[in-house]
Protein backbone atom coordinates (compact mmCIF):
# COMPACT_ATOMS: atom_id res chain seq x y z
CA UNK A 1 0.00 0.00 0.00
CA UNK A 2 1.16 3.65 -0.44
CA UNK A 3 1.45 6.33 1.73
CA UNK A 4 -1.40 8.38 0.68
CA UNK A 5 -3.74 5.05 0.82
CA UNK A 6 -2.58 4.72 4.23
CA UNK A 7 -3.02 7.92 5.28
CA UNK A 8 -6.77 8.37 3.92
CA UNK A 9 -7.54 4.59 5.91
CA UNK A 10 -5.74 6.00 8.84
CA UNK A 11 -7.92 9.24 8.93
CA UNK A 12 -10.94 7.52 7.99
CA UNK A 13 -10.47 4.23 10.76
CA UNK A 14 -9.73 7.69 13.55
CA UNK A 15 -12.82 9.29 12.31
CA UNK A 16 -15.28 6.00 12.37
CA UNK A 17 -13.55 4.74 15.65
CA UNK A 18 -13.86 8.24 17.70
CA UNK A 19 -12.02 6.34 20.91
CA UNK A 20 -8.64 6.05 20.72
CA UNK A 21 -6.83 3.37 18.24
CA UNK A 22 -4.04 1.17 18.95
CA UNK A 23 -1.02 1.09 16.53
CA UNK A 24 -1.10 -2.46 16.90
CA UNK A 25 -4.69 -2.57 15.66
CA UNK A 26 -3.81 -0.26 13.03
CA UNK A 27 -0.48 -2.15 12.03
CA UNK A 28 -2.70 -5.31 11.59
CA UNK A 29 -5.58 -3.85 10.00
CA UNK A 30 -2.96 -2.12 7.25
CA UNK A 31 -0.42 -4.97 7.18
CA UNK A 32 2.23 -2.14 8.08
CA UNK A 33 4.68 -2.47 10.52
CA UNK A 34 4.57 -0.44 13.79
CA UNK A 35 7.73 1.41 13.15
CA UNK A 36 6.85 2.54 8.88
CA UNK A 37 3.58 3.07 10.65
CA UNK A 38 4.69 5.48 13.25
CA UNK A 39 6.44 7.08 10.61
CA UNK A 40 3.34 7.52 8.36
CA UNK A 41 1.56 8.95 11.37
CA UNK A 42 4.13 11.64 12.30
CA UNK A 43 4.06 12.73 8.95
CA UNK A 44 0.11 12.95 9.48
CA UNK A 45 0.09 14.60 12.75
CA UNK A 46 2.12 17.66 10.55
CA UNK A 47 0.33 17.47 8.02
CA UNK A 48 -2.79 18.43 10.23
CA UNK A 49 -0.89 21.51 11.56
CA UNK A 50 -1.82 23.22 8.26
CA UNK A 51 -4.22 26.16 9.01
CA UNK A 52 -6.79 25.16 6.84
CA UNK A 53 -7.45 21.71 9.31
CA UNK A 54 -9.58 21.83 12.11
CA UNK A 55 -8.69 18.47 13.60
CA UNK A 56 -5.43 16.65 14.45
CA UNK A 57 -4.45 13.80 15.78
CA UNK A 58 -3.68 12.90 19.50
CA UNK A 59 -1.25 10.00 20.57
CA UNK A 60 -2.45 8.35 24.34
CA UNK A 61 -0.92 5.62 25.73
CA UNK A 62 0.47 4.32 21.99
CA UNK A 63 -3.06 4.88 20.73
CA UNK A 64 -4.23 7.89 18.03
CA UNK A 65 -7.33 9.64 18.34
CA UNK A 66 -8.46 12.23 16.41
CA UNK A 67 -9.34 15.90 18.31
CA UNK A 68 -10.39 18.87 17.62
CA UNK A 69 -8.31 21.66 17.43
CA UNK A 70 -8.11 24.15 20.63
CA UNK A 71 -7.89 26.89 18.99
CA UNK A 72 -11.13 26.96 17.32
CA UNK A 73 -13.33 25.90 20.47
CA UNK A 74 -15.13 29.24 19.86
CA UNK A 75 -16.85 28.37 17.05
CA UNK A 76 -17.58 25.08 18.51
CA UNK A 77 -19.09 26.59 21.29
CA UNK A 78 -21.20 29.05 19.60
CA UNK A 79 -22.34 26.18 17.28
CA UNK A 80 -23.45 23.13 19.78
CA UNK A 81 -22.60 25.06 23.44
CA UNK A 82 -21.26 22.13 24.67
CA UNK A 83 -19.87 20.84 27.77
CA UNK A 84 -16.80 20.75 26.84
CA UNK A 85 -15.17 21.96 30.49
CA UNK A 86 -14.13 19.68 32.59
CA UNK A 87 -15.41 21.62 35.37
CA UNK A 88 -13.43 20.80 37.68
CA UNK A 89 -13.09 22.05 41.37
CA UNK A 90 -9.91 22.89 42.93
CA UNK A 91 -10.40 20.29 45.37
CA UNK A 92 -11.13 17.42 42.71
CA UNK A 93 -7.99 18.52 40.72
CA UNK A 94 -6.04 17.87 43.25
CA UNK A 95 -7.34 14.77 44.22
CA UNK A 96 -6.50 13.89 40.64
CA UNK A 97 -3.19 15.13 40.94
CA UNK A 98 -2.66 12.51 43.61
CA UNK A 99 -3.97 9.66 42.24
CA UNK A 100 -2.50 10.71 39.00
CA UNK A 101 1.34 10.64 40.55
CA UNK A 102 -0.05 7.32 43.13
CA UNK A 103 -1.90 5.45 41.27
CA UNK A 104 -2.95 3.02 42.48
CA UNK A 105 -3.88 4.10 45.09
CA UNK A 106 -6.68 3.85 47.56
CA UNK A 107 -9.47 6.43 49.03
CA UNK A 108 -7.53 6.51 52.32
CA UNK A 109 -4.27 7.23 51.08
CA UNK A 110 -5.88 10.03 49.07
CA UNK A 111 -7.72 11.38 52.21
CA UNK A 112 -4.26 11.09 54.42
CA UNK A 113 -2.26 13.81 51.89
CA UNK A 114 -5.26 16.05 51.49
CA UNK A 115 -6.08 15.89 54.77
CA UNK A 116 -9.87 15.79 53.96
CA UNK A 117 -12.54 13.16 53.12
CA UNK A 118 -12.30 13.22 49.52
CA UNK A 119 -15.42 10.88 48.73
CA UNK A 120 -17.18 13.81 46.56
CA UNK A 121 -14.04 14.42 45.05
CA UNK A 122 -13.66 10.61 43.50
CA UNK A 123 -17.55 10.11 42.85
CA UNK A 124 -16.99 13.40 40.74
CA UNK A 125 -13.66 12.53 39.17
CA UNK A 126 -15.43 8.70 38.35
CA UNK A 127 -18.58 10.40 36.86
CA UNK A 128 -16.46 12.71 34.63
CA UNK A 129 -14.34 9.27 33.27
CA UNK A 130 -10.70 10.86 34.72
CA UNK A 131 -10.06 8.22 37.44
CA UNK A 132 -11.31 4.17 37.25
CA UNK A 133 -10.97 1.34 39.49
CA UNK A 134 -8.04 -0.56 38.30
CA UNK A 135 -8.16 -3.44 41.19
CA UNK A 136 -8.19 -3.99 44.72
CA UNK A 137 -5.60 -3.50 47.54
CA UNK A 138 -4.63 -6.54 49.50
CA UNK A 139 -5.72 -6.02 53.14
CA UNK A 140 -8.97 -5.71 55.19
CA UNK A 141 -11.81 -4.87 53.45
CA UNK A 142 -9.92 -5.11 50.05
CA UNK A 143 -10.15 -1.21 49.19
CA UNK A 144 -10.32 -0.06 45.67
CA UNK A 145 -7.42 0.77 44.09
CA UNK A 146 -7.65 4.06 41.42
CA UNK A 147 -5.67 4.96 38.67
CA UNK A 148 -6.41 7.66 35.90
CA UNK A 149 -7.82 6.68 32.04
CA UNK A 150 -7.25 7.57 28.85
CA UNK A 151 -9.43 10.69 28.92
CA UNK A 152 -7.18 11.86 31.84
CA UNK A 153 -4.19 12.08 29.56
CA UNK A 154 -6.26 13.19 26.58
CA UNK A 155 -7.65 16.52 28.50
CA UNK A 156 -4.09 17.36 30.51
CA UNK A 157 -2.10 16.91 26.51
CA UNK A 158 0.00 13.56 28.14
CA UNK A 159 0.83 11.08 25.78
CA UNK A 160 1.18 8.99 29.16
CA UNK A 161 1.54 8.74 32.47
CA UNK A 162 5.65 9.32 32.14
CA UNK A 163 5.08 12.60 30.98
CA UNK A 164 3.25 13.85 34.17
CA UNK A 165 5.11 17.16 35.20
CA UNK A 166 7.91 16.11 37.59
CA UNK A 167 7.34 16.88 41.27
CA UNK A 168 9.69 17.39 44.10
CA UNK A 169 10.92 14.55 45.71
CA UNK A 170 9.69 14.88 49.27
CA UNK A 171 12.00 12.01 50.05
CA UNK A 172 15.53 13.36 48.93
CA UNK A 173 15.39 16.54 50.75
CA UNK B 1 -22.09 49.48 63.41
CA UNK B 2 -20.87 47.44 60.64
CA UNK B 3 -18.72 44.59 60.64
CA UNK B 4 -16.40 43.75 57.58
CA UNK B 5 -15.72 40.18 57.51
CA UNK B 6 -13.94 38.78 54.92
CA UNK B 7 -13.71 35.25 56.07
CA UNK B 8 -12.13 32.62 53.52
CA UNK B 9 -12.72 29.12 53.36
CA UNK B 10 -10.47 26.27 53.44
CA UNK B 11 -11.33 23.08 51.86
CA UNK B 12 -9.06 21.25 54.74
CA UNK B 13 -6.77 21.65 57.78
CA UNK B 14 -3.49 21.33 55.93
CA UNK B 15 -5.02 24.34 53.24
CA UNK B 16 -6.02 26.56 56.70
CA UNK B 17 -2.23 25.86 58.09
CA UNK B 18 -0.62 26.65 54.87
CA UNK B 19 -2.75 29.67 54.85
CA UNK B 20 -1.82 30.92 58.47
CA UNK B 21 2.20 29.57 57.46
CA UNK B 22 2.04 31.78 54.50
CA UNK B 23 0.50 35.01 56.05
CA UNK B 24 3.05 34.85 59.01
CA UNK B 25 5.87 33.93 57.00
CA UNK B 26 6.86 31.01 58.75
CA UNK B 27 10.30 28.48 57.89
CA UNK B 28 7.88 25.66 57.56
CA UNK B 29 11.12 23.59 58.76
CA UNK B 30 10.66 25.36 62.07
CA UNK B 31 7.00 25.85 63.03
CA UNK B 32 6.13 28.23 66.19
CA UNK B 33 3.71 26.05 67.65
CA UNK B 34 2.30 27.27 70.11
CA UNK B 35 1.99 30.51 68.00
CA UNK B 36 0.35 28.77 64.89
CA UNK B 37 -2.13 26.57 67.49
CA UNK B 38 -3.89 29.58 68.88
CA UNK B 39 -4.39 30.93 65.40
CA UNK B 40 -5.94 28.16 64.22
CA UNK B 41 -8.15 27.39 67.37
CA UNK B 42 -9.19 31.29 66.68
CA UNK B 43 -10.01 30.36 63.32
CA UNK B 44 -11.86 27.44 64.07
CA UNK B 45 -13.78 29.11 66.84
CA UNK B 46 -14.45 32.36 64.60
CA UNK B 47 -16.16 29.71 61.85
CA UNK B 48 -18.24 28.27 64.62
CA UNK B 49 -19.64 31.21 65.88
CA UNK B 50 -20.26 32.07 62.81
CA UNK B 51 -22.44 28.80 62.31
CA UNK B 52 -20.20 27.10 59.61
CA UNK B 53 -20.27 23.81 59.26
CA UNK B 54 -16.78 22.88 60.14
CA UNK B 55 -15.78 18.95 58.64
CA UNK B 56 -14.72 17.19 61.25
CA UNK B 57 -11.43 17.23 60.23
CA UNK B 58 -10.40 20.67 61.10
CA UNK B 59 -11.15 18.97 65.00
CA UNK B 60 -8.76 16.33 64.41
CA UNK B 61 -6.31 18.63 63.74
CA UNK B 62 -6.88 21.17 66.38
CA UNK B 63 -6.23 18.31 68.68
CA UNK B 64 -2.91 17.00 67.14
CA UNK B 65 -1.47 20.79 66.89
CA UNK B 66 -2.42 20.48 70.70
CA UNK B 67 -1.00 17.43 71.18
CA UNK B 68 2.71 18.35 69.47
CA UNK B 69 1.97 21.94 71.59
CA UNK B 70 2.41 19.65 75.08
CA UNK B 71 4.66 17.47 73.73
CA UNK B 72 7.08 20.41 72.97
CA UNK B 73 6.27 21.77 76.16
CA UNK B 74 7.37 18.70 78.38
CA UNK B 75 10.55 18.40 79.37
CA UNK B 76 12.99 16.11 78.00
CA UNK B 77 13.89 13.10 79.50
CA UNK B 78 17.78 13.46 79.17
CA UNK B 79 17.88 9.64 78.21
CA UNK B 80 15.40 10.70 75.02
CA UNK B 81 17.28 14.01 74.51
CA UNK B 82 19.98 12.24 72.75
CA UNK B 83 18.16 10.82 69.62
CA UNK B 84 15.73 13.90 69.91
CA UNK B 85 12.92 13.75 67.53
CA UNK B 86 10.64 16.70 66.75
CA UNK B 87 7.22 16.29 67.46
CA UNK B 88 6.78 18.64 64.57
CA UNK B 89 8.58 16.65 62.40
CA UNK B 90 5.32 13.93 61.41
CA UNK B 91 3.39 17.25 60.88
CA UNK B 92 5.72 19.06 58.53
CA UNK B 93 6.72 16.01 56.51
CA UNK B 94 2.48 15.60 55.86
CA UNK B 95 2.28 19.71 55.11
CA UNK B 96 5.50 19.47 52.55
CA UNK B 97 3.77 16.71 50.93
CA UNK B 98 0.67 18.26 50.33
CA UNK B 99 2.41 21.14 49.02
CA UNK B 100 4.07 19.48 46.82
CA UNK B 101 0.56 18.08 45.41
CA UNK B 102 -0.71 21.90 45.26
CA UNK B 103 1.92 22.87 43.46
CA UNK B 104 1.62 19.88 40.44
CA UNK B 105 -1.74 20.91 40.44
CA UNK B 106 -1.29 24.04 39.37
CA UNK B 107 0.56 22.80 36.54
CA UNK B 108 -1.44 20.57 35.76
CA UNK B 109 -4.67 22.89 35.66
CA UNK B 110 -2.89 24.88 33.07
CA UNK B 111 -2.65 22.07 30.85
CA UNK B 112 -6.35 21.39 31.31
CA UNK B 113 -7.29 24.56 30.47
CA UNK B 114 -5.25 24.51 27.04
CA UNK B 115 -6.15 21.13 26.34
CA UNK B 116 -10.06 20.61 27.39
CA UNK B 117 -11.15 22.62 24.77
CA UNK B 118 -9.94 20.21 22.34
CA UNK B 119 -12.92 17.25 21.71
CA UNK B 120 -13.13 14.52 20.80
CA UNK B 121 -16.19 12.08 18.80
CA UNK B 122 -17.99 9.22 20.45
CA UNK B 123 -17.66 5.82 19.53
CA UNK B 124 -21.21 5.97 18.34
CA UNK B 125 -20.47 5.41 14.78
CA UNK B 126 -18.45 2.78 15.28
CA UNK B 127 -21.34 1.04 17.54
CA UNK B 128 -23.63 1.76 14.59
CA UNK B 129 -21.39 -0.37 12.12
CA UNK B 130 -20.64 -2.81 14.89
CA UNK B 131 -24.16 -3.36 15.19
CA UNK B 132 -24.73 -3.32 11.12
CA UNK B 133 -23.04 -6.54 11.22
CA UNK B 134 -24.96 -9.33 11.06
CA UNK B 135 -25.61 -11.31 13.98
CA UNK B 136 -24.36 -14.55 14.28
CA UNK B 137 -26.24 -17.73 14.65
CA UNK B 138 -25.27 -17.83 18.61
CA UNK B 139 -24.83 -15.50 20.58
CA UNK B 140 -22.83 -15.72 24.12
CA UNK B 141 -25.50 -15.26 27.79
CA UNK B 142 -22.31 -15.08 29.51
CA UNK B 143 -21.21 -11.77 27.79
CA UNK B 144 -24.89 -10.61 28.38
CA UNK B 145 -24.89 -11.35 32.22
CA UNK B 146 -21.22 -9.94 32.56
CA UNK B 147 -22.11 -7.27 30.98
CA UNK B 148 -25.04 -6.57 33.60
CA UNK B 149 -22.96 -7.38 36.44
CA UNK B 150 -20.65 -4.77 35.33
CA UNK B 151 -23.13 -2.07 35.33
CA UNK B 152 -24.84 -3.12 38.65
CA UNK B 153 -21.67 -2.86 39.98
CA UNK B 154 -21.15 0.39 38.78
CA UNK B 155 -24.28 1.72 40.10
CA UNK B 156 -23.56 -0.02 42.98
CA UNK B 157 -20.28 1.68 43.61
CA UNK B 158 -21.70 5.23 42.86
CA UNK B 159 -24.16 4.68 45.48
CA UNK B 160 -21.88 3.30 47.80
CA UNK B 161 -19.74 7.34 47.38
CA UNK B 162 -23.34 9.02 47.91
CA UNK B 163 -23.62 7.28 51.22
CA UNK B 164 -20.27 7.77 52.43
CA UNK B 165 -20.74 11.16 51.95
CA UNK B 166 -23.87 11.35 53.72
CA UNK B 167 -22.38 9.61 56.85
CA UNK B 168 -19.35 12.06 56.83
CA UNK B 169 -21.43 15.19 57.56
CA UNK B 170 -23.73 13.62 59.75
CA UNK B 171 -21.70 13.25 63.00
CA UNK B 172 -20.95 16.69 64.76
CA UNK B 173 -19.37 17.13 68.14
CA UNK B 174 -23.28 18.50 69.28
CA UNK B 175 -24.54 15.09 68.31
CA UNK B 176 -21.61 13.26 70.11
CA UNK B 177 -22.61 15.61 73.46
CA UNK B 178 -25.89 15.19 73.18
CA UNK B 179 -25.00 11.09 73.34
CA UNK B 180 -22.88 10.95 75.90
CA UNK B 181 -25.45 13.02 78.37
CA UNK B 182 -27.94 10.78 76.64
CA UNK B 183 -25.95 8.04 78.52
CA UNK B 184 -25.56 9.43 81.15
CA UNK B 185 -29.31 10.02 81.89
CA UNK B 186 -29.74 5.89 81.61
CA UNK B 187 -26.51 5.22 83.63
CA UNK B 188 -25.05 6.74 86.70
CA UNK B 189 -21.91 6.25 85.61
CA UNK B 190 -19.80 5.24 82.20
CA UNK B 191 -16.52 4.34 81.97
CA UNK B 192 -14.40 6.50 79.02
CA UNK B 193 -13.14 3.06 77.59
CA UNK B 194 -16.51 2.04 76.49
CA UNK B 195 -17.52 5.15 75.25
CA UNK B 196 -14.14 5.21 72.70
CA UNK B 197 -14.51 1.28 72.21
CA UNK B 198 -17.91 1.86 70.73
CA UNK B 199 -16.62 4.14 68.35
CA UNK B 200 -16.83 2.98 64.62
CA UNK B 201 -13.86 4.68 63.56
CA UNK B 202 -11.21 6.94 64.49
CA UNK B 203 -12.81 10.07 63.48
CA UNK B 204 -15.57 9.23 65.82
CA UNK B 205 -13.30 8.11 68.66
CA UNK B 206 -11.77 11.77 68.84
CA UNK B 207 -15.32 13.94 68.18
CA UNK B 208 -16.40 11.68 71.77
CA UNK B 209 -13.41 12.79 72.82
CA UNK B 210 -13.68 16.30 72.05
CA UNK B 211 -17.46 16.40 73.34
CA UNK B 212 -16.21 14.75 76.64
CA UNK B 213 -13.89 18.14 77.07
CA UNK B 214 -16.85 20.47 75.97
CA UNK B 215 -19.15 18.80 78.62
CA UNK B 216 -16.41 18.81 81.18
CA UNK B 217 -15.46 22.51 80.45
CA UNK B 218 -19.64 23.19 80.69
CA UNK B 219 -19.22 21.59 84.03
CA UNK B 220 -22.38 19.02 83.25
CA UNK B 221 -19.99 15.85 84.20
CA UNK B 222 -16.88 15.02 86.18
CA UNK B 223 -14.18 12.63 85.34
CA UNK B 224 -12.31 10.70 88.00
CA UNK B 225 -9.51 8.10 87.90
CA UNK B 226 -8.51 6.38 90.83
CA UNK B 227 -5.11 6.20 90.29
CA UNK B 228 -2.57 5.91 87.64
CA UNK B 229 -3.45 3.62 84.30
CA UNK B 230 -6.99 3.05 85.78
CA UNK B 231 -10.13 3.02 84.18
CA UNK B 232 -11.80 6.57 83.67
CA UNK B 233 -15.07 7.00 85.06
CA UNK B 234 -17.49 10.32 83.77
CA UNK B 235 -20.30 10.79 86.02
CA UNK B 236 -23.30 13.37 85.64
CA UNK B 237 -22.69 16.72 87.68
CA UNK C 1 -12.07 35.95 8.36
CA UNK C 2 -9.69 34.44 5.82
CA UNK C 3 -10.85 31.22 3.80
CA UNK C 4 -8.40 28.78 5.03
CA UNK C 5 -9.91 29.63 9.15
CA UNK C 6 -13.39 29.40 7.81
CA UNK C 7 -12.44 26.31 6.36
CA UNK C 8 -10.75 25.02 9.41
CA UNK C 9 -13.82 26.10 11.74
CA UNK C 10 -15.99 24.12 9.30
CA UNK C 11 -13.96 21.28 9.50
CA UNK C 12 -13.92 21.50 13.74
CA UNK C 13 -17.47 22.10 13.86
CA UNK C 14 -18.67 19.14 11.24
CA UNK C 15 -16.16 16.68 12.88
CA UNK C 16 -17.39 17.67 16.86
CA UNK C 17 -21.03 17.74 15.96
CA UNK C 18 -21.13 14.74 14.08
CA UNK C 19 -24.93 14.99 12.95
CA UNK C 20 -25.49 17.32 9.71
CA UNK C 21 -24.74 21.00 10.74
CA UNK C 22 -27.21 23.51 8.29
CA UNK C 23 -25.85 26.11 6.43
CA UNK C 24 -27.61 28.60 8.15
CA UNK C 25 -26.30 27.75 11.09
CA UNK C 26 -22.51 27.41 9.93
CA UNK C 27 -23.52 31.41 8.61
CA UNK C 28 -24.27 32.51 12.08
CA UNK C 29 -21.00 31.03 13.65
CA UNK C 30 -18.82 32.26 11.32
CA UNK C 31 -20.50 35.41 10.07
CA UNK C 32 -20.17 34.67 6.56
CA UNK C 33 -23.01 34.93 4.52
CA UNK C 34 -24.18 31.65 3.44
CA UNK C 35 -23.90 32.09 -0.62
CA UNK C 36 -19.75 32.83 -0.04
CA UNK C 37 -19.74 29.76 3.05
CA UNK C 38 -21.25 27.64 0.03
CA UNK C 39 -18.79 28.29 -2.06
CA UNK C 40 -15.75 27.33 0.18
CA UNK C 41 -17.52 24.34 1.58
CA UNK C 42 -17.70 23.08 -2.49
CA UNK C 43 -14.32 23.81 -2.46
CA UNK C 44 -13.93 21.91 0.63
CA UNK C 45 -15.69 19.18 -0.80
CA UNK C 46 -12.82 19.04 -3.80
CA UNK C 47 -9.85 19.40 -1.20
CA UNK C 48 -11.21 15.79 0.53
CA UNK C 49 -10.86 14.56 -2.82
CA UNK C 50 -7.54 14.17 -2.57
CA UNK C 51 -6.09 10.73 -1.65
CA UNK C 52 -4.68 10.98 1.19
CA UNK C 53 -8.18 12.17 2.99
CA UNK C 54 -10.23 9.73 4.56
CA UNK C 55 -13.61 11.92 4.93
CA UNK C 56 -15.35 13.82 2.81
CA UNK C 57 -18.17 16.66 3.33
CA UNK C 58 -21.67 14.89 2.18
CA UNK C 59 -24.58 17.64 2.15
CA UNK C 60 -27.91 16.61 2.67
CA UNK C 61 -30.93 19.27 2.48
CA UNK C 62 -28.90 22.47 2.43
CA UNK C 63 -26.85 20.72 5.63
CA UNK C 64 -23.55 19.45 5.71
CA UNK C 65 -22.03 16.17 7.43
CA UNK C 66 -18.65 14.61 7.92
CA UNK C 67 -18.31 11.19 6.86
CA UNK C 68 -15.89 7.86 5.89
CA UNK C 69 -15.04 7.55 2.23
CA UNK C 70 -17.17 4.55 0.92
CA UNK C 71 -13.66 2.86 -0.73
CA UNK C 72 -11.96 2.57 2.35
CA UNK C 73 -14.63 0.93 4.35
CA UNK C 74 -12.88 -2.36 4.16
CA UNK C 75 -10.39 -1.22 6.76
CA UNK C 76 -12.82 0.26 9.09
CA UNK C 77 -14.84 -3.41 8.76
CA UNK C 78 -11.51 -5.20 9.24
CA UNK C 79 -10.50 -2.54 12.53
CA UNK C 80 -14.06 -3.46 13.76
CA UNK C 81 -15.11 -6.90 13.23
CA UNK C 82 -12.95 -8.23 16.04
CA UNK C 83 -14.69 -5.98 18.15
CA UNK C 84 -17.76 -7.00 16.92
CA UNK C 85 -16.98 -10.77 18.01
CA UNK C 86 -20.00 -10.16 21.08
CA UNK C 87 -22.49 -9.66 17.92
CA UNK C 88 -23.45 -6.45 19.06
CA UNK C 89 -21.57 -3.48 19.84
CA UNK C 90 -20.63 -2.77 23.90
CA UNK C 91 -23.56 -0.05 24.01
CA UNK C 92 -26.01 -2.45 22.70
CA UNK C 93 -24.77 -4.92 24.84
CA UNK C 94 -25.24 -3.42 27.95
CA UNK C 95 -28.81 -1.85 26.36
CA UNK C 96 -29.93 -5.39 25.85
CA UNK C 97 -28.52 -6.83 29.40
CA UNK C 98 -31.01 -4.40 30.96
CA UNK C 99 -33.83 -4.84 29.30
CA UNK C 100 -33.54 -8.77 29.17
CA UNK C 101 -33.37 -8.36 32.82
CA UNK C 102 -35.45 -5.28 34.14
CA UNK C 103 -38.28 -6.16 31.84
CA UNK C 104 -40.72 -4.15 30.46
CA UNK C 105 -38.61 -1.74 31.33
CA UNK C 106 -38.85 1.70 30.04
CA UNK C 107 -36.19 4.09 27.92
CA UNK C 108 -35.87 6.06 30.92
CA UNK C 109 -34.67 3.61 33.09
CA UNK C 110 -32.21 2.28 31.02
CA UNK C 111 -30.49 5.59 30.69
CA UNK C 112 -30.41 6.17 34.11
CA UNK C 113 -28.61 2.41 34.78
CA UNK C 114 -26.52 3.05 31.33
CA UNK C 115 -25.83 6.72 32.66
CA UNK C 116 -26.16 7.70 28.91
CA UNK C 117 -28.70 8.44 26.53
CA UNK C 118 -29.61 4.84 24.66
CA UNK C 119 -31.92 5.51 21.99
CA UNK C 120 -29.79 4.26 19.04
CA UNK C 121 -29.18 1.27 20.64
CA UNK C 122 -33.22 1.20 21.11
CA UNK C 123 -33.19 1.66 17.63
CA UNK C 124 -31.12 -0.49 16.33
CA UNK C 125 -32.11 -3.40 18.82
CA UNK C 126 -35.47 -3.21 17.60
CA UNK C 127 -34.48 -3.11 14.13
CA UNK C 128 -32.38 -6.72 14.85
CA UNK C 129 -35.80 -8.19 16.14
CA UNK C 130 -33.82 -8.29 19.68
CA UNK C 131 -36.55 -6.45 21.69
CA UNK C 132 -40.05 -5.34 20.86
CA UNK C 133 -43.07 -2.69 22.78
CA UNK C 134 -44.53 -4.84 25.23
CA UNK C 135 -47.02 -1.77 26.39
CA UNK C 136 -46.93 1.03 28.49
CA UNK C 137 -46.17 2.37 31.81
CA UNK C 138 -48.74 4.28 33.86
CA UNK C 139 -47.83 7.76 34.46
CA UNK C 140 -46.79 10.53 32.80
CA UNK C 141 -46.45 10.40 28.83
CA UNK C 142 -47.42 6.69 29.04
CA UNK C 143 -43.71 5.61 27.95
CA UNK C 144 -43.39 2.48 26.13
CA UNK C 145 -42.34 -0.44 27.85
CA UNK C 146 -39.17 -2.87 26.41
CA UNK C 147 -39.12 -6.40 26.46
CA UNK C 148 -37.18 -8.96 24.98
CA UNK C 149 -38.58 -11.36 21.88
CA UNK C 150 -38.16 -14.94 20.93
CA UNK C 151 -35.43 -14.26 18.68
CA UNK C 152 -33.51 -13.20 21.48
CA UNK C 153 -33.93 -16.44 23.16
CA UNK C 154 -33.48 -18.26 20.51
CA UNK C 155 -30.38 -16.37 19.63
CA UNK C 156 -29.14 -16.69 23.31
CA UNK C 157 -29.91 -20.28 23.66
CA UNK C 158 -32.56 -19.40 25.90
CA UNK C 159 -35.98 -21.53 26.74
CA UNK C 160 -37.63 -18.90 28.19
CA UNK C 161 -36.86 -15.88 29.79
CA UNK C 162 -37.01 -17.83 33.56
CA UNK C 163 -33.36 -19.23 32.26
CA UNK C 164 -31.35 -16.07 32.05
CA UNK C 165 -29.07 -16.90 34.88
CA UNK C 166 -29.47 -15.26 37.98
CA UNK C 167 -27.46 -12.56 39.20
CA UNK C 168 -28.61 -12.16 42.81
CA UNK C 169 -25.02 -13.73 44.62
CA UNK C 170 -23.52 -10.04 43.03
CA UNK C 171 -23.57 -8.01 46.71
CA UNK C 172 -22.23 -11.27 48.46
CA UNK C 173 -19.10 -10.51 48.09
Amino acid sequence: MDVKKAKAAIECMLFVSGDPVSLKDLSDVLEIDQETLKKIINQMIDDYKENTRGIKIVEINNSYQLCSKPELYEFVEKLLKPKAKAGLSQASLETLSIIAYKQPVTKSVIDSVRGVKSDACIARLLEKDMIKEVGRADGPGRPILYGTTNTFLRLFGLKSINELPPIKDLFKE
Amino acid sequence: MSINIKLEVFEGPFELLFHLIEKNKIDIYDIPIAEITEQYINYIKMMQSLDIDLASEFLVMAATLLEIKSKMLLPKIPKEAEKEEDPREELVKKLLEYKAYKDVTEILKQKLIENERSLCKDSSLADEIIDSFALPDRLSIEILVDKFKELMIRKQSQKDIEHSKIYKDEITVKDKIVEVLKILSIEKMVYFDNLIMNCINKLEAILTFLAILELIKQRKIYVEQASNFDKIIIRRR
